[in-house]
C-alpha cells in the first residue's frame, strides 16, 4: 500500500491510493480523512474486495476504483460519485441516498437494494435481487441503468424509482432470462429493452407499451450510458473489465475490439416495454375482511 | 274546396285503440306518413279517469294517457276536433270536417276505424233537459262540473261501471246520489251476486242509495227546462237537479256503413265485423284494394273463451286490438286470438274484479263445471246469502276471518310440503275470490277486496288455457305460478309464457 | 313418558328488532320458531333447538341470539350435565345415543402444543407474496432410486397424483352429504387442483366429469363399484376404518335410498344400504394385500391405491403392514375425525389423536426404510393452516379435511347430521333443505378457505426460509413442544421449546 | 457408542449454523500447483469467517499412494490413537502410518493429534464380502436398496470392486467415528486429503503446510459459526471417501433432508447442514450414479413453474427427480463447492440467496464467494461470472469446464459468450 | 330485456328478498324503520312463491308484450325509450287493471297508497346497480341479466 499523493488542502488532480490487501477499515478511515481534508478526487488502484467503499463519505468527492471493490460498495452512500473500472460485487448502492456509481463491468447481487436516491450505471450484467425494494421520496427518485441483463427478482417489490434494463448482450430475439422481474412491485417503473417472457413474471406486475411520457427519460439514460461507456456494445463488458481491471489497476482500452458498436439511437430504435405495478396495493385482497 | 291530404296510414278516432295502433305502427314503420282524425281536442287522455277529473283530484295533465307531445313525437299528422263525415272507399278517401267547418279529404293506403262508442240513449222522457249528462268523455266531465254548483242531488240512471263511477265521484263531491238500476242488482253484466252485494254495501256505507229492479220512466223538468227529478216506473219520484245517464254504450259504426256492421247476436249492438287481423270483413270489394281495419269499441272482435264475435268495450281490449291492427297495417302479420272480458274497478276503496264468466251459465252440465270460492267469514252481504249464488258441481269454500293477519296455520306450514298457505286480506276489509272451471280449466273469476291480489295469475291461466284441475285449490287459496305444473311455472319464471295469449304471429315466437 | 331432558339452548329474541318477517320460521328445519297471528309475535319452542344458528345468521335485524342453556344442577365435576342428559335420554328411549361430526371431548390437541420455527439472521425468511412458494405435492409410492441413462432419468415410477396444494377433501358420501355439497367439493377440488373423495356412496353420474380430481372409495359396503368407477377415478382408496368410529360400520336406511341415491349406489331404491363393520374379504393383512392388488389389476396399475385406517394404538405396525401389502398411500384418520352418524360412545372414546399416530407411523416407516414406498395422508381434526403445516412437519405428505370444508360451507357443528334435517343444506335429507346449499357459493367458500390456508402455509414456509413443501415434510426440527410430557414429545419426535 | 453429536454440537442445537467464505480452484488439465494461492484467497475473505474454523481439500496430493485410501484422523489422546490403530489393523491392510506434517502458527491452538494412514481393503474373508453392511450408518437401519448399489465400477485393490471397497471404507469410517472414543476420521479418500481445524482459514493452511502439497484441485473454507465452542472435526470440508463439500449458508430444510437421508441409512451424527449435503451428494452421485446435473437438479431443483414449461423429456427428468428425491431439496440459502476425484462442482441455491462467483483462466476454473479473492490469485481472467441458481458450474479432468450442461470454452473466451451459452437462460 | 331471474334450484324461500325489497322502497332505507315506523308500511315488489319443495322469488318479467302496459288505463305503466317496462307511480290511480292483467301476479297492490307496487329494478334498469333483492339474496338464487326472450 502506498499513498502517492496526499494533501491537506485542495490540490489539482486526483489523490491516489494503491490498495492491495489493505483491510477495509483502514482504507475507509483514510478515505474519510482525505475527504475531511478537502480532497475532491481520489483514485483507488489495485482494489481487492474491500467493503463499504464510499459509505462513510458525506461529500461530493469523486472516487475512481480500479480492481474489484468488495461488497456494499456505496452502501448508505450520500453524495460521492464512484466510478469502477472492473466488476463490482454484491450489495452495490445498498440503501443509497444520493450520489452516483458507474461500473465499467458487471455487478453482483442486491445492487441498489432499497435505494432512495442517486443513480447507478452498470455497463454489463447484474445479479440476483437487484433494484429490489427501491423507493422514492419527495423529490428523491433513484435511477438504475443496466446495460446487460439481470438475474431473478430484478426490481422485486419496487416501491419507487426508475430502472432501465438495456439487454445489450442478449442474443437477437432472446428474452431476458431472469424470472420474477418486478414481482410485487407497487411503485416505480422498469424499462426493458428486449423481450420479456411474461410467463416468468411474478405477481403484481403489469406490462405496458412505452408512451410519449416515457421516452425522454429513457432517451436521456441511454445517451448517458453511451457517453459513460463509450459505446453500447453487443460485447462482453465483464471480460473486458476483467482485462482492464487487473491488479495493477491499469485502465485498458475503453472500447473492446471486434464488437459491433451501437449508437444511442440504434439502442433506442429497439422495442422497449414498461413494467409497472398492477396496483399500488397489490395484495390488498389478501387478507380476510374480519379477523 | 276541401283541403287534400294524403298519408300511408290514416286513423279515425283518438282514444286507446288508436294509441295501440300508432305505437305498433311506429315500432314497425317509423317513417311513413300517418294521419289521425279525431273529435277530441287534446292528445289522448284516459276516459276511465274522467271521474278523477270531475272531482278535481286530477287536472287535464293528470289524466293524459300519453304525454302531451305524443302525436308530434311519433310523427302523427293530427286533425283534432275534426269529425270524419264519410269514407269513400273506392277512392281511399276520408272526408272530414274541422272545428271551423273546414273540409278535408284525406287519402290513405291503410285505414283504421277506431271510432269507439257513444253513450246509449235509453227510452226515457225528458233526457233533453238541462242537467242531463252522459259520462264518457272529458267534455262530459267538464259540462257536469260546470253545472254542479246548482246541484244538491243527483240521480244516476244505470248501475254499471260508468254509472257507479259517476255516482262515487258525485258522492265524493258532497252530492246526494241515487243510482237507479233496472236489473235486480248492480254491475250484473260483470259481477256475480256476491260481488255485487259487496259493492252495494260499499255504496250504502257512503250514503249512496242504490235502487235495484227500478226503472226510470221520466226526467222531471222545471220551468226553466232544468232537471227537477226522476220519476220511476213504480211511481216513486226522486228529486234531483242532475241526471247522469249511464245505460251502456253503442259502437259507432256509421262511417263503415251497415254492410260492415252486422248485429252479432240478438239484442247485442251492431259493431264493425273484423277478421283475425282486425281487417274489416268483405273489405276487398268495397274498399278498392286498400286495407281497412277496425279496432276498439267499434269493432266486433272474437272472444277468446267462446271464440264467438262479440263487442268487448273495455280499455285493454281496445289497446290490444289497436295494436294488432297497427302491426298488420305495418306489414307484420299478426293474428288477434281474442279478447277477454276483464273488469277491474274500485268503489270507495273496495277493489272488485272479474274476468271471463262470473257465473255458471243456466243449464250447464254439472259434470263439466266447477265453482270454487274463498271468502272472509264475516257477515256476508245481503245478496251473497247462501243459495243466492248458484253452485254447480263440486264446490269448496275456505273461510278466513276478516282482518286477520296471516294466521297460525299459514305460519306453521312454512314452505314445507303439504301445507298450502291460506291467503288473507292485508288488513281489514272484505275478501272474496271465486273461480269457475270447465273441464278443469278456469273460465271465470270474481274477486273482491284483498281477494284480487295476484288475480292476474288466474286470468293468465284462463287466457292460456292451463289445465288447473290438479292445482285449482292451491290457485284459489294462493294464486301463484308455483301452483302450476313445473313446466308451466318454469316457462313463466323466464317470461317465455304468459302474456302472449291474445296474439299469434311472428312476435309470439320471438 | 314425561321427558326429563332439559333444553340445550335458549332462544333470545329482541322484540324491538323483530319485524315479523318470519325468515327464522322458514329457516328453522327443527320447527323451533312459529308465528302467532293473534299475538302478532314470533314464538319459539326451545325444546327443539339444536343451536345450529341458522336463524340467528339469517335474521335480517339480528334480533336473535341462541345461547346455551345453563342446565345448572348442583355442581359436580364428575356427573356433568351432558352425562345426566344422556342418561335421561337413554332412560326414556332405551337406545344407543347417535351423534354427528367429530369427537367433541377435550382430549389434548397436540397441534395446539406445537410451535413453529422461523428464520432469523442465519438464513433469510422468504417473501411468500412475491417469491415462488411451492406447495405442489405428489402422492404415490416412490422408488428408492432413479437411474441415469443417455440423458434420461428413469426409475420404476408407480402412478403419482399431482396436488397443487397438500389439502384434499376427505371421504363424504353422497347420501351422507347432499348432492350440492358433494358437487361443491368436487368443483372446489377441480379448481384447486386437488382431490375430493366420494366416500363409499358411489359416484354420481353427474360427477364423473371431475374424474381427475376424484378419489373413489372401496369400503365394506362396496356400493356403486364397477370397472368404470375404479378406472375413471384418479385414485382408489380402500377404507378400513374411520377416525370417528373405528371398527364400526354404517347404515343408510331404506327411506333415504332415493332413486338418485339408489342409482349412485347401484342398489334398488328403498332398500337399506348396509356398510358392514369389517370388509368381509379382509380378515387379515394378506387379505388386504389381495384386495390392493385386485384393484391394481382392475386399474391396470395406473392408479395409486390408498388404504385408510382409523388412528388406533398400534397404527405404526399396521401402517407398516399396509405399505408392505402394496398400498401407495396410507391414510391415518384420527380420533377427532368427523362423521355423519356414529354412536356417541364410540365417537368419543375410540381411537387416538391423529398427530400421535402420524408421528409414530412416519417414524416407523422411515426406520424400516419404506417411507418412500407410500405417501402418508393424515385426517381427522385438521382445523387451520397451522394444523396442516404441523402435520406436514410431522411427516404427512398431505392432509384430508372434511369438517373444515363443511364449516366453510356453513356447518356449525350442531351434530344433527344423522337427523337429515341439516338446516344448512349440507347433510339434509329433505330436498327443500338440500337446496339451501348453492353449490356455486359453497364451491367459492371452500376454494377461498383452501386458498387462504395455502397462502398461510406459504407464509409459514417463507418465515422458515423454505420455498418448497418437500423441505417441510418430516422436518420436525421446525417444531417445538410446549406443555407436553416427555413421552408425548418422544412420540412426536420433537423437542421442547427452548431446547 | 460414543456421542459424536456431543463433540460436534455441544449445545444440542438442531444444527450448527455457520456463515462462510468458500473457494475452489481446479486445473482441468491435471496440472498440479501448490496451496499458497488458495491460502492467499482465503485470507482475502478473512472477514467472511470468524476464526472458528477453516479447512481445505486437496486432490492429487498423494500420487505415490494413489490406490490407497488415506485416512486423516484426529485424536484426543494417545490412548485414542492406539485404539483406532488397533481397529485399522484389524480391518485394513495399513500401508503407511505417519503424523500429518504441521507447523506452529500463532492463531491455531488446542491442536489434536493428527495422523494419516494409507490403507487398503482386504479381500474376501470368512465374515462375508467386504461392504456387506454397506449402509454407511452403523445405526442398524436397513436401507431398502441392495447394498453396493453404486453400480459397476473399476476394480479396487485386492480384487474387491471399487464400489464395494468404497462402501467398506465408509462403513469402517462410520464405525470409528461412532464407536472409537477420542478418534475422528476427517478424510478418507484416495489421492486426496482434507485438512481442517479451528482457526482462521489462512492460519489453518499455514498450519498444515499446504504450500508444500501439489494438487490439481483445491477447495477451501472459512467458517463463521454462531456458537463459540469449536471442534476441529466440525470444520469444513466435510467428506466421505474422496467426496468433499465446502458450504456457505444454512439449510432450512435440514430436518427434512436428514429424515430423508435416514431412510437411506445415513446417520447424521454431527448436526450440521454440510453433513447432509455431503451425504446427499454421496447418495446421488456415488451410490445412485446420477450425473452432476441431476445432483444439482435435486439439491437446487428448478421451480415447478419452470419445469412445467420444459420440453417433455427434460420435464420428465426433473419431475421424476423432484418426486423421488424431493426430500433432498436443499432449501434455504447455500452455495457449495463439491469435489471428488477429478471433478469440482459449484452450485448455488435455486433462488440465488448465497453468492457464488465463477471464473476461468486458461484451463483453470475458480469458484468463490467473491470475485476479489479470485482476482488476487489470477489477476487476468478470461471470464468471470456469477453462477446462476441451480445451475452447476463443473470442472472436470475428463470434460473440461462446464456450466449447466454446456461446455465453457476456455480460450479466447469472454463473459458475454458465457452468458449466452450457459449462464443466463 | 333486463330482468331478474331466479334459480329455483337454490331459492330456499327464506323471504329475505322481500324484506330487502321493502326496505329499499321505504323512505328511510332502514329495515327497522321501514317495518316498525313507516305508515303505511312500504310494499315489497318481489314476492316469494312457495309450493311444496319449490320456492322462488318472483317479480316483473319485463314481458316483450307487456299486458300491464297495454292494460294500464292511466298511462302510469309505459315502455321507456329502451323498451323496458317503466312505471310512473304518480300517474297510478290504483285501478288494479294491471293486477288483473299480469299473468305472473307480479304486480302488488299498495293498498294504502292506492297505487300498485311493481319492480323497478331498484331504479337502475339501465345501469349496473344490483337490485336489492339480487344483492341481498343469501343463496344467490337471484341474478339480473339482459337477455332476449
Amino acid at each position: 500500500m502506498s499513498v502517492s499523493a496526499f494533501a491537506g488542502s485542495a490540490v489539482p488532480g486526483p489523490a491516489r491510493i494503491t490498495v492491495g490487501t489493505l483491510h477495509y477499515r483502514e482504507l475507509n478511515r483514510r478515505l474519510k480523512a482525505m475527504v475531511d481534508a478537502g480532497v475532491e478526487q481520489i483514485e483507488l488502484r489495485g482494489v481487492f474486495g474491500q467493503r463499504y467503499i464510499g459509505t462513510n463519505l458525506r461529500a461530493p468527492v469523486r472516487l475512481t476504483v480500479y480492481g474489484t471493490p468488495g461488497n456494499d460498495l456505496g452502501a448508505f452512500m450520500d453524495g460521492p460519485s464512484i466510478e469502477v473500472f472492473g466488476n463490482a460485487q454484491d450489495g452495490l448502492g445498498n440503501t443509497m441516498n444520493s450520489g452516483r456509481i458507474v461500473v465499467h463491468g458487471d455487478a453482483g447481487d442486491l445492487l441498489g437494494m432499497s435505494m432512495r436516491g442517486g443513480e447507478i450505471y452498470v455497463r454489463g450484467n447484474v445479479g440476483y435481487r437487484c433494484a429490489i425494494h427501491m423507493k422514492e421520496y419527495e423529490d428523491m427518485r433513484p435511477t438504475v441503468v443496466v446495460g446487460g441483463t439481470a438475474a431473478d427478482f430484478f426490481g422485486e417489490y419496487m416501491a419507487g424509482g426508475r430502472v432501465v434494463l438495456l439487454g445489450l448482450h442478449l442474443p437477437p430475439g432472446a428474452a431476458h432470462p431472469g424470472s420474477f422481474m418486478g414481482t410485487g412491485m407497487h411503485g416505480g417503473v422498469i424499462y426493458v429493452r428486449g423481450r420479456v417472457d411474461r410467463a416468468r413474471l411474478g405477481t403484481g406486475v403489469a406490462v405496458r407499451e412505452m408512451t410519449d411520457e416515457d421516452w425522454p427519460f429513457v432517451r436521456q439514460c441511454v445517451h448517458e450510458y453511451v457517453r459513460l461507456f463509450g459505446c453500447g456494445t453487443a460485447g462482453a463488458p465483464g471480460a473486458d473489465a476483467g482485462r482492464r481491471g487487473t491488479a495493477a489497476g491499469e485502465a485498458g482500452s475503453p472500447a473492446p475490439s471486434g464488437k459491433k458498436i451501437l449508437s444511442a439511437e440504434e439502442i433506442l430504435n429497439s422495442p422497449f416495454v414498461v413494467l409497472c405495478p398492477q396496483a399500488l396495493r397489490p395484495f390488498a385482497a389478501l387478507y380476510a375482511a374480519r379477523t | 274546396m276541401a283541403q287534400r291530404f294524403s298519408a300511408k296510414y290514416v286513423i279515425i278516432g283518438g282514444s286507446v285503440a288508436a294509441v295501440g295502433a300508432i305505437e305498433a305502427l311506429r315500432a314497425e314503420d317509423p317513417g311513413s306518413p300517418l294521419a289521425l282524425v279525431t273529435e277530441d281536442r287534446v292528445s289522448p287522455y284516459s276516459r276511465p279517469l274522467i271521474s278523477h277529473y270531475l272531482t278535481g283530484e286530477r287536472d287535464l295533465d293528470g289524466i293524459r294517457y300519453r304525454p302531451p307531445d305524443f302525436y308530434s313525437r311519433l310523427g302523427v299528422k293530427t286533425f283534432l276536433q275534426t269529425r270524419a263525415t264519410r269514407i269513400h272507399f273506392p277512392d281511399h278517401c276520408v272526408h272530414a270536417e274541422g272545428p271551423a267547418g273546414e273540409a278535408y279529404e284525406i287519402t290513405y293506403e291503410k285505414l283504421l276505424l277506431a271510432t269507439g262508442s257513444r253513450p246509449a240513449r235509453p227510452p226515457i222522457q225528458g233526457l233533453e233537459a238541462q242537467g242531463v249528462f252522459s259520462f264518457t268523455s272529458l267534455e262530459d266531465a267538464e259540462a257536469i262540473r260546470a253545472f254542479l254548483p246548482r246541484v244538491k242531488a243527483v240521480v244516476v240512471i244505470g248501475g254499471g261501471l260508468i254509472g257507479l263511477q259517476a255516482a262515487e265521484a258525485l258522492s265524493n263531491l258532497g252530492r246526494q246520489v241515487v243510482v237507479v238500476e233496472f236489473q235486480p242488482r248492480i254491475l250484473s253484466p260483470v259481477l256475480d251476486a256476491v260481488a255485487s252485494g259487496y259493492v252495494e254495501q260499499a255504496f250504502a256505507a257512503h250514503g249512496v242509495r242504490i235502487l235495484t229492479s227500478a226503472a226510470a220512466q221520466r226526467v222531471l223538468v222545471d220551468s226553466a227546462g232544468s232537471v227537477a227529478g226522476v220519476a220511476l216506473k213504480d211511481g216513486q219520484v226522486l228529486p234531483c237537479q242532475m241526471v247522469i245517464v249511464a245505460a251502456g254504450v253503442t259502437p259507432r259504426t256509421e262511417l263503415a256503413g251497415a254492410g260492415f256492421a252486422p248485429a252479432p247476436a240478438p239484442g247485442a249492438p251492431r259493431a264493425i265485423g273484423v277478421d283475425e287481423r282486425m281487417q274489416v270483413q268483405a273489405d276487398l270489394q268495397a274498399s278498392g284494394g286498400a286495407a281497412v281495419y277496425a279496432a276498439g269499441d267499434a269493432a266486433l272482435g272474437p272472444d277468446l273463451l267462446s271464440g264467438a264475435a262479440r263487442p268487448l268495450p273495455i280499455w285493454p281490449n281496445a289497446y290490444l286490438q289497436g295494436r294488432v291492427a297497427g302491426l298488420n297495417m305495418a306489414g307484420r302479420p299478426t293474428r288477434f286470438r281474442g279478447g277477454l272480458s276483464m273488469n277491474s274497478s274500485h268503489f270507495f276503496g273496495l277493489p272488485v274484479v272479474s274476468a271471463g264468466l262470473f257465473d255458471v251459465p243456466e243449464g250447464a252440465d254439472p259434470q263439466e263445471w266447477e265453482v270454487l270460492t274463498l271468502s272472509a267469514d264475516g257477515t256476508p252481504p245481503a245478496a251473497a246469502r247462501p243459495g243466492h249464488a248458484p253452485r254447480v258441481g263440486t264446490s269448496s269454500s275456505f273461510a278466513v276471518r276478516p282482518g286477520a293477519r296471516p294466521g297460525r296455520a299459514a305460519a306453521r306450514s312454512g314452505a314445507g310440503p303439504g301445507h298450502p298457505q291460506v291467503p288473507v286480506a292485508s288488513g281489514a276489509g272484505p275478501f272474496y275470490r271465486k273461480i269457475i272451471l270447465r273441464h278443469g280449466r278456469i273460465v271465470g273469476l270474481v274477486a273482491v277486496g284483498a281477494g284480487i291480489d295476484r288475480a292476474g295469475v288466474l286470468v293468465g291461466a284462463m287466457a292460456n288455457g292451463v289445465d288447473c284441475s290438479r292445482c285449482k285449490e292451491d290457485l284459489l287459496r294462493n294464486p301463484g305460478i308455483a301452483a302450476f305444473p313445473e313446466q308451466v311455472a318454469a316457462a313463466m319464471r323466464t317470461g317465455r309464457f304468459g302474456s302472449h295469449w291474445w296474439m299469434a304471429g311472428d312476435r309470439e315466437e320471438r | 313418558m314425561k321427558s326429563f331432558v332439559l333444553n340445550d339452548f335458549i332462544v333470545e329474541r329482541d322484540d324491538r328488532r323483530c319485524i315479523r318477517c318470519q325468515v327464522c320460521v322458514r329457516q328453522c328445519s327443527f320447527e323451533v320458531h312459529r308465528y302467532d297471528a293473534e299475538l302478532d309475535q314470533v314464538l319459539a319452542d326451545e325444546e327443539k333447538c339444536v343451536g345450529c344458528q341458522r336463524c340467528a345468521t339469517f335474521c335480517p335485524t339480528h334480533a336473535l341470539t341462541i345461547r346455551s342453556s345453563p342446565r345448572e344442577f348442583r355442581a359436580n365435576a364428575n356427573w356433568r350435565p351432558e352425562l345426566l342428559m344422556d342418561i335421561k335420554r337413554q332412560a326414556e328411549s332405551g337406545g344407543v345415543l347417535l351423534t354427528g361430526m367429530g369427537n367433541d371431548k377435550p382430549f389434548r390437541v397436540y397441534f395446539d402444543h406445537l410451535l413453529l420455527n422461523a428464520s432469523q439472521v442465519t438464513n433469510p425468511s422468504l417473501d411468500p407474496l412475491r417469491e415462488p412458494m411451492e406447495v405442489r405435492t405428489y402422492l404415490g409410492a416412490k422408488p428408492a432410486r432413479l437411474r441415469y441413462e443417455n440423458g434420461r432419468i428413469t426409475g420404476d415410477m408407480p402412478p403419482q397424483i399431482q396436488l397443487e396444494t397438500p389439502i384434499m377433501f376427505s371421504a363424504m358420501s353422497y347420501g351422507a352429504i347432499t348432492y350440492n355439497a358433494q358437487l361443491a367439493l368436487m368443483q372446489a377440488a377441480q379448481e384447486l387442483g386437488t382431490l375430493c373423495n366420494t366416500g363409499e356412496g358411489g359416484w354420481h353420474p353427474d360427477f364423473r366429469k371431475f374424474r381427475d380430481h376424484v378419489t373413489v372409495q372401496v369400503a365394506s359396503g362396496r356400493f356403486g363399484i364397477d370397472q368404470d368407477y375404479l378406472n375413471q377415478a384418479a385414485m382408489v382408496e380402500i377404507k378400513i376404518g374411520q377416525g370417528a368410529k373405528p371398527g364400526i360400520g354404517g347404515h343408510l336406511p331404506g327411506e333415504k335410498v332415493t332413486p338418485l341415491v339408489a342409482r349412485t349406489r347401484m342398489i334398488p331404491a328403498g332398500t337399506d344400504a348396509i356398510s358392514p363393520a369389517p370388509q368381509h374379504d379382509i380378515y387379515s393383512i394378506e387379505d388386504l394385500s389381495a384386495l390392493i392388488y385386485a384393484l391394481k389389476e382392475a386399474t391396470g396399475y395406473e392408479k395409486p391405491v390408498a388404504v385408510k385406517i382409523a388412528a388406533v394404538h398400534n397404527a405404526a405396525a399396521i401402517a407398516s403392514g399396509i405399505v408392505r401389502a402394496g398400498a401407495d398411500v396410507v391414510v391415518i384418520d384420527g380420533v377427532r375425525g368427523g362423521t355423519g352418524a356414529a354412536p356417541k360412545a364410540i365417537r368419543d372414546h375410540v381411537g387416538i389423536p391423529a398427530e400421535l399416530a402420524l408421528a409414530a407411523v412416519d417414524r416407523r416407516l422411515r426406520q424400516e426404510g419404506i417411507r418412500n414406498r407410500a405417501s402418508l395422508v393424515v385426517a381427522g381434526g385438521i382445523r387451520c393452516s397451522a394444523d396442516v403445516f404441523k402435520a406436514l412437519a410431522l411427516g404427512a405428505d398431505a392432509v384430508y379435511i372434511g369438517t373444515a370444508a363443511l364449516v366453510a360451507m356453513g356447518c356449525t357443528l350442531c351434530q344433527q347430521c344423522y337427523t337429515g334435517k341439516c338446516a344448512w343444506g349440507i347433510t339434509s335429507a329433505r330436498p327443500d333443505l338440500a337446496k339451501r346449499l348453492n353449490p356455486d357459493i359453497a364451491t367459492r367458500r371452500v376454494v377461498n378457505l383452501v386458498r387462504a390456508w395455502t397462502r398461510e402455509i406459504k407464509e409459514m414456509l417463507g418465515g422458515m426460509g423454505i420455498n418448497a413443501v418437500e423441505s417441510l415434510r418430516e422436518n420436525r426440527l421446525q417444531l417445538r413442544a410446549v406443555g407436553l410430557e416427555d413421552w408425548e414429545m418422544d412420540v412426536l419426535g420433537v423437542k421442547g421449546a427452548g431446547m | 457408542m460414543k456421542d459424536l453429536e456431543r463433540a460436534a454440537n455441544p449445545f444440542g442445537d438442531d444444527k450448527i449454523l455457520a456463515n462462510c467464505g468458500i473457494f475452489g480452484m481446479m486445473n482441468c488439465d491435471g496440472r498440479r500447483s501448490g496451496g499458497q494461492d488458495i491460502i492467499k484467497a482465503m485470507a482475502n475473505m478473512h472477514d467472511r469467517g470468524n476464526g472458528l474454523g477453516g479447512g481445505y481439500a486437496a486432490y492429487g496430493i498423494y500420487p505415490e499412494h494413489a490406490e490407497d485410501y488415506c485416512l486423516h484422523i484426529m485424536f484426543e489422546s494417545e490412548d485414542a490413537r492406539r485404539h483406532a490403530e488397533e481397529f485399522l489393523h484389524h480391518w485394513f491392510q495399513v500401508a503407511l502410518t505417519e503424523p500429518i506434517p504441521t507447523r506452529r502458527v500463532a492463531g491455531v491452538l488446542q491442536v489434536p493429534l493428527l495422523w494419516r494412514y494409507f490403507v487398503r481393503v482386504p479381500s474376501l474373508e470368512a465374515g462375508g464380502r467386504p461392504g456387506a453392511d454397506a449402509g454407511p450408518s452403523a445405526g442398524g437401519a436397513q436401507p431398502h436398496e441392495a447394498p453396493g448399489a453404486a453400480g459397476t465400477g473399476s476394480e479396487g485393490a485386492g480384487g474387491v470392486s471399487r464400489p464395494d471397497a468404497d462402501d467398506y471404507v465408509v462403513a469402517r469410517v462410520m464405525e470409528i467415528n461412532t464407536t472409537v472414543d477420542g478418534a475422528f476420521v476427517f478424510s478418507s479418500g484416495r489421492n486426496m486429503g482434507v485438512f481442517k481445524g479451528v482457526g482462521h482459514a489462512e492460519d489453518i493452511g499455514e498450519f498444515y503446510r499446504l504450500d508444500e502439497y501439489d494438487a490439481y484441485l483445491w477447495t477451501g473454507h472459512s467458517r463463521f459459526p454462531t456458537n463459540t465452542q469449536a471442534w476441529w472435526g466440525g470444520a469444513h470440508p466435510f467428506s466421505i471417501l474422496d467426496w468433499t463439500v465446502v458450504h456457505n449458508g444454512e439449510l432450512s430444510s435440514y430436518g427434512a433432508n436428514r429424515a430423508f437421508l435416514e431412510m437411506y441409512g445415513y446417520y447424521c451424527s454431527m448436526h450440521t447442514d454440510t453433513e447432509v449435503l455431503a451425504y446427499a451428494v454421496d447418495l446421488l452421485m456415488r451410490r445412485h450414479q446420477l450425473p452432476v446435473q441431476a445432483m444439482a437438479a435435486v439439491l437446487a431443483a428448478p421451480l415447478w413453474q419452470d419445469i412445467d414449461r420444459m420440453p417433455p423429456q427434460e420435464r420428465q427428468n426433473h419431475t421424476l427427480l423432484r418426486q423421488v428425491y424431493g426430500g433432498l431439496l436443499m432449501n434455504g440459502p447455500f452455495a457449495i463447492v463439491v469435489a471428488h476425484g477429478g471433478e469440482m462442482v459449484g452450485l448455488r441455491d435455486r433462488i440465488g440467496l448465497r453468492p457464488l462467483v465463477a471464473a476461468v483462466r486458461g484451463s483453470t476454473l475458480y469458484l468463490a464467494s467473491e470475485e476479489a479473492p479470485i482476482r488476487l490469485v489470477a489477476p487476468e481472467l478470461d471470464a468471470v461470472w456469477q453462477a446462476r441458481g441451480g445451475v452447476p458450474v463443473v470442472g472436470s479432468l475428463e470434460r473440461g469446464i462446464l456450466e449447466g450442461s454446456q461446455p465453457v470454452p476456455t480460450s479466447g473466451l469472454d463473459r458475454g459468450q458465457v452468458a449466452r451459452a450457459v449462464g443466463m437462460h | 330485456m333486463k330482468r331478474v331471474y331466479v334459480d329455483p334450484d337454490v331459492c330456499m324461500g327464506c323471504g329475505l328478498c322481500e324484506v330487502y325489497c321493502l326496505t329499499q322502497h321505504s323512505r328511510s332505507l332502514d329495515i327497522l324503520k321501514a317495518y316498525r315506523q313507516e305508515k303505511p308500511r312500504p310494499v315489497a315488489r318481489i314476492r316469494v312463491e312457495r309450493h311444496g319443495n319449490t320456492a322462488f322469488g318472483f317479480q316483473c318479467r319485463q314481458c316483450s308484450e307487456p299486458l300491464c302496459v297495454y292494460a294500464c288505463v292511466s298511462g302510469a305503466t309505459f315502455l321507456d325509450d329502451h323498451g323496458q317496462v317503466a312505471f310512473d307511480e304518480s300517474r297510478c290511480i290504483g285501478c288494479w287493471t294491471c293486477v288483473l292483467a299480469c299473468p305472473y301476479g307480479a304486480i302488488a297492490r299498495d293498498d294504502a297508497r292506492e297505487r300498485v307496487a311493481r319492480c323497478d329494478l331498484c331504479g337502475d334498469p339501465q345501469g349496473d346497480g344490483l337490485p336489492a333483492c339480487v344483492r341481498n339474496c343469501p343463496n344467490e338464487a337471484l341474478s339480473v341479466r339482459e337477455e332476449a326472450v
